[in-house]
């Protein structure tokens, strides 16, 4: 099983849970974060002075999938959160040994 | 440099020292008993009386100077002397009205940003701030002499030409002679109440554009309702222009559910048709996505605020405090404010299955609007079947709307255009004397006007700067893209 | 249909137009110097004046016509002339006070919203629009004439049935004859100032017993409540009933220490021992987990704005301008709540260490519900005494109502009804021709019917319908539960 | 234990139901007509029309009543009952005002919570609680007889020692005779105004401190301000010490330009020297970071609200309601604010590229500041011209401060101070008969007296107690370091 | 040494730390994240218009455990979390190569 | 590549940053969490009653870098995360199997 975490902008969430739903993913977890990458941040004024703000709002996306859709989930999720401009996001794909239903102590790919 | 304060220090404080000592006052002429009976102002008795409770001649001489003081003041008011306290309370109380009528703005300002989203919160209250200013400000340079052009006008009863207010206060202006029981208040009185009407009807605008207007567009879109529009439009009823002289008889709008929520309400609906619906309401397929206001507790404030500014703007419409209109006034206004509330709760809780605090918020005003035009000319059994009846209108108002896709976040068409229709109509059904043909005439005057005056301005506006932000800049939001500034900086945030 | 507005839009403008032409101005018949003197309403040297200053016939006719106006409105009052303008300022203070009490609803719906979780803060606001909403309306149709029976009673001096209010200026309703100099308004005034006070008792609750009581029960207890057992109550001591003709001589309580805050009190107390403590309060082994409310600037803004209307609610009661009553009140008002603030700041330091700002909240509230009773019998001194104790008890209630489980989020318990006990009872030690024995006989009245009402609705109500929401609600939070509406839909949230 | 209160119950309702009977009326002498008229309080004419209007012997000795009481009212003031209804009219405005000049506290603590972050809102409303609270005690403790020495001075005409208020209404205190047509209100009414102007001075400090100011210190701190500096100083002027009898002429300031906001705006840049500006706010290499206020709309509530309450602020300081002054203060006051607002708008757009809402809100309040001083004196032109420069004025004096490394979280250096002596000093220039020198020396003894006690009690503080909280407690936040407590314990929480 | 990932119902969280404190666990990170699973999201109505929310408010648990007490660890918080209802989360388990605590430099298990 | 995953306390953020960019580093997500540890919690008070809130704000600051600058990485972030006081934080080295810009669909060392 792999962890996949896609960070990606947050008005694409909504399309990324479409995606993932099309091919078959039923379960993700979303965090709210921030971002600093290559896409710099903006400048906000007040009172009379400017200053940059760095970090951007990011959305972060955690699914884990069995191993043999990993390239699948991949892609679909390339293709719904890609806008082609900069700051679009990156997704790392983490190795996890077990996976853990709580509500049944079910393991492994059935518990996801 | 760290120590320049201390040279202040020092220097300020041997300064004020330096004023200190003090001046020797001088004293007046010394007053006797004689003297002060000799004015007439005292009598003998009174004196003795003073006397008695040991005031020194001095001291009854102060006192008799207060009577000579307050003499020559009501002597002051001339021939209209007569009416000299009435007017007084009268003028107290338009001021306190005025003052409530100022504090709607922030009814409306706090409604409207919490109805919104967070992203657009610092623009929504800028919108705000700026239509109370602009408005006081064009009302004293054009406004006020446009609305009431006193036989001045340009076209004859449709048309007065503005000019910058001038000293009110002069002539009769500072007397009862100014308006007598009709009007009773000075010329500043009038003019300060007529103000703080008048940037109404563009804070109504601002709560159904928002989200996405371009907010130079909207400045300027403000400025010529507040400036322009609302004047002429009021010159026709309350400036005794036609509407005030139809053949069917006269007008009856109270405190303007037509002149001022009808125009408002429709001129909102005019921008709200040019501009179209904020992005992310109306998905594909014809599915609607409602947007939830980001802060309802914010936005009940705002409910609230304007319900008990309403006391100023419905009771100072009395325009005296002729005690027997007051009491009714505000016990009208109050019925139906909690009528429409009550309607919209139940209204919507069957309907939605929920009891929606919005809707209930939205009943209030309704039922506000509602009861503006007739406030005075029905009794409480008539203000609760209008604001009855508003409750109900509003919640299906609002649903329609949504459904033909005109997108009207704070629900201002509703609230103000269609209630204030309802509440202006209603009056030709329930009140003898009041023609439901003229009721008719007027509220399409004045809602047809602002809705054509609305539709071109905006149009203008599109064509020439721009109506609505860029996609990305909405997507954003205008506090960032337009203000570059943020309503919450702090909230959920690991670093500015 | 994209176009369809283009349609109304050109049509309008048309109608406008069409409507626009000036119809001609019937002139009335030309006055001139002679019968505008011959009337008696100017004097020569008036007229002489007038024109001195420019004015022509036409506009000193206008001005007789104000004065002739003017002495209608005046006579329209007959034998009661003589008080007119008094009469016409104290009316507009008790309307100015209606709309005062009117926004303490403003401030108890922001004190409680803030006072509690953000989970649960649309339906704190939701209940805080009907309660003044029911409270308006069920005043008009019984409660006015339930508390007010005049001699109207079903069993003597306790209960008298409402009914409906009439035309409340009828007859002598819009004249000093009224109420004279103890009661200077018409009847609207009276009603418009004593409906809102009567949602005020029920309001107390709704703080009280917030975060788990079912709303559709909550609604039934209030209606109850305001439209019965708060008139019935109010009757034995305003409406003349036996609180006031007590052998012991009569009850006295100003502006409603017992009769509002303490009946609102122990209504609540009531309540919250049917309901139990929220989930969460009170763990196992017997420890106690504070929750504390989610925004402590509303619950400031709350404490304010009640402050604020506090004048009205005080002010207001001396039921006339009466100007050193109104000074009076005013004064005590304010020291005995900036004492109770100072109290319970330093009590609260002392005791727990560090300067709790809810403690300070509930002082202000502590010293304003103490001074009530007596706000008009006590001086400054008086005031500052009544203050400090009430500041020192409510920080030592609200932690001893926390010890003993009853659960009360906001402290209504022990704001309004332990310092409702202490401002009314310690009037009999602190003023001369006041029974303590009558003190206590109408305080036990009021806390021990209010208590035993709510106890018994709300047994009621639990045995038809439940009186709590399911454990699973409460953990949801009743705004998605009861309302499914978030108060803040976008503070922190990825997606909607 | 759980059935406890089934017993308070129980007995409770036994206790209600016993007390009610009821007890037997006494019936009064029964009046006849011919003892009615016998009075001479009716005449046979009136009586007449009343029992036409169905009235019965009885309800006609009741309306006579009423005169006679009405008679006794107004011959309770003796000699001034002449002025009785004026008086009346000015009492009840006088403590409107106050209420509204009360409401203020509000506008500042939630502009200065708005302003400053989240980690600090508690510390904040707490400083704001108390400000107005001790405000109002030590004003009756000793600083109504300090600010109003009424001849009595240690150091004459600069020092008055104050003792506590009396029985304000006694002796003439509740008569027009306290202080006729320039002061035509009752003792406590002037007490009461006065009292709610006093705690204004120290909450501007409050704002320019907050964020790093010790808690302790700043309640020592405001204490000596409020109960000792403000009254000194108001002597000067309004209790008719030295800028009174300048040999220049009379030093003008109507509603406290210097007076008041001078004075707070100049205390506050000396406590701001002394204490340094906030950590993080000057990076290394000179550069600066804001530090944006959490809270937006709760910054603009406040403003609006304090607008709202200037009307009281400089309408009450008509000190009567005299209407010519009234309407003219009430317009020039929101003709200025609207100024400064639109002015300040254009500024900081043209000059930063951007509209920043704060500071189009310290534009308003500028505006305001500026016309405060001149609000009877100049006209709508005038205001206009005040308002304008003020807007401007405070834009360029807040980045000024900023780059001078004094660090002011809402403006209030700028707002109070620089605003105040423009409009004070600019009278000097507009209006005749005022002296330029003598208002360039009142607001030099003002600003400079106000600076020098600050800075001094701020050093003494530091030396004894320190003035400044830790780095570590300024990095943590003041709700928690000195409070314990959050002020949105909910907000993005996972656990409380 | 392991990080044990659990994604749990936000009422459980103060049950979860209890056990974890109970079997000598003393550190752990929590996030607030929104989840997306079997568990369906709730409607919502705001002004006259229903609407779905997908994301239901979860809470994120990460501790870094050393690999002799991962199983102990993820049984006692599958222990404390269960309700049995759906919706009571996932636990992953995620290799790591190395933990360092900041303020002494320690690393390896000494450093968790 | 390793996700070097820290937990700092939040007003060293800043510093953290700007030692990241010093060493050539250009992108990182960031998280507002909440952390339990040694570093005991803060009492509050509400009401007259006091009690102990065990959670305490840290930032969650997550780095993708290529293997060769994990360690140079690991000691920028000791460096200046540390203040020497309890509670300065973990940094946890995570080993990942693919990186994917979403822009570019870039992959491997070239994403991060
Ligand atoms: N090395 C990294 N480690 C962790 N997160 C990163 C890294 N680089 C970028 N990110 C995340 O990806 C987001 C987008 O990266 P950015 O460089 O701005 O654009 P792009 O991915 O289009 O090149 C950043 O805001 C940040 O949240
Ligand atoms: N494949 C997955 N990857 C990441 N998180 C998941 C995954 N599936 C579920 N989750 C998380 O676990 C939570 C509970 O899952 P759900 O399917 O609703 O119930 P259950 O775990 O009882 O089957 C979800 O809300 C989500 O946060
Ligand atoms: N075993 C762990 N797993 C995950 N996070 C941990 C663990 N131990 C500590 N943390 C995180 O590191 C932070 C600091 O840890 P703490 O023990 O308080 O101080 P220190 O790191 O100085 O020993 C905690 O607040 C928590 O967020």
């Amino acid at each position: 099983m792999k962890l996949i975490k896609s960070i990606i902008k947050p008005f694409k969430l909504e399309e990324v849970k479409e995606a993932l739903s099309e091919i078959g993913i039923e379960g993700m977890t979303v965090t709210e974060v921030k971002g600093f990458g290559r896409q710099k941040g903006h400048t906000e004024i007040y009172r009379g002075s400017e200053y940059t703000v760095d970090f951007l709002p990011k959305v972060m996306v955690e699914i884990v999938v069995p191993d043999d859709i990993v390239s699948k989930t991949v892609e679909a999720v390339v293709k719904a959160a890609k806008t082609g401009k900069i700051g679009d996001g990156k997704i790392f794909v983490i190795p996890i040994e077990e996976a853990i239903r709580i509500r049944t102590d079910e393991r492994g790919d059935g518990a996801v | 440099m760290k120590y320049w304060y201390k040279i202040v220090l020092i220097m300020s404080g041997a300064l004020a020292l330096t004023l200190a000592p003090a001046f020797a006052q001088e004293e007046d002429e010394a007053p006797t008993r004689e003297s002060l009976i000799g004015t007439g102002l005292i009598t003998e008795d009174e004196f003795a009386a003073f006397e008695d409770d040991g005031l020194s001649v001095e001291e009854i001489a102060d006192q008799v100077g207060l009577k000579a003081e307050y003499m020559e003041m009501v002597e002051g008011h001339g021939f209209h002397s007569y009416a000299f306290d009435f007017f007084v309370v009268s003028m107290l109380w338009t001021v306190m009205a005025a003052a409530l009528v100022f504090l709607m703005h922030l009814g409306f300002a706090t409604l409207e940003t919490g109805m919104t989203r967070q992203k657009n919160a610092v623009n929504v209250l800028f919108k705000n701030v700026f239509i109370i200013s602009i408005g006081i400000v064009t009302y004293a340079l054009i406004g006020f002499n446009m609305h009431y052009p006193e036989g001045d006008w340009i076209i004859s009863n449709v048309f007065g030409l503005g000019s910058p207010i001038a000293d009110l206060n002069a002539g009769l202006g500072g007397t009862f002679g100014y308006g007598g029981v009709g009007l009773a208040m000075t010329g500043y009185g009038d003019f300060i109440f007529q103000a703080m009407f008048a940037a109404t009807a563009a804070t109504i605008v601002s709560g159904a554009v928002a989200e996405r207007i371009k907010l130079s567009s909207f400045l300027i879109f403000t400025l010529v309702l507040v400036a322009l529009a609302y004047p002429i439009a009021g010159s026709w009823h309350w400036g005794e222009g036609f509407l005030a002289q139809l053949p069917t008889g006269a007008f009856y709008d109270f405190a303007g559910s037509s002149a001022v929520h009808g125009f408002g309400g429709f001129a909102a609906l005019g921008a709200v048709l040019i501009l179209g619906p904020r992005a992310g309401k109306y998905l594909s397929g014809g599915r609607m996505r409602p947007i939830p206001g980001h802060n309802l507790p914010l936005a009940t404030i705002g409910v609230f605020v304007l319900w008990f500014g309403w006391f100023g703007f419905n009771g100072g419409s009395v325009l005296s405090a002729e005690p027997q209109d007051l009491g009714l006034v505000f016990t009208t206004t109050a019925i139906s404010a909690a009528m429409g509330a009550l309607a919209a709760m139940m209204t919507s809780w069957m309907l939605l299955k929920k009891p929606d605090i919005t809707m209930a918020l939205n009943g209030v005003l309704g039922g506000l609007v509602g009861i503006t035009a007739g406030a005075d000319a029905v009794g409480p059994w008539g203000a609760l079947f209008i604001g009855l009846v508003a409750g109900v209108i509003v919640v299906f108002s609002i649903i329609f709307f949504d459904k033909v896709k005109i997108d009207d976040p704070v629900g201002a068409i509703s609230v103000h255009g269609i209630c204030g229709i309802w509440g202006t109509v209603v009056l030709g059904f329930m009140v003898e004397d009041i023609s439901i043909v003229s009721q008719v005439i007027g509220t399409v005057a004045f809602c047809g006007f602002a809705f054509v005056v609305a539709v071109v301005i905006a149009l203008i506006l599109k064509a020439l700067m721009g109506f609505r932000v860029s996609p990305e800049e909405e997507e954003e939001g205008l506090d960032l893209s337009e203000h570059g500034e943020e309503a919450y900086p702090d909230f959920g945030k690991v670093t500015g």
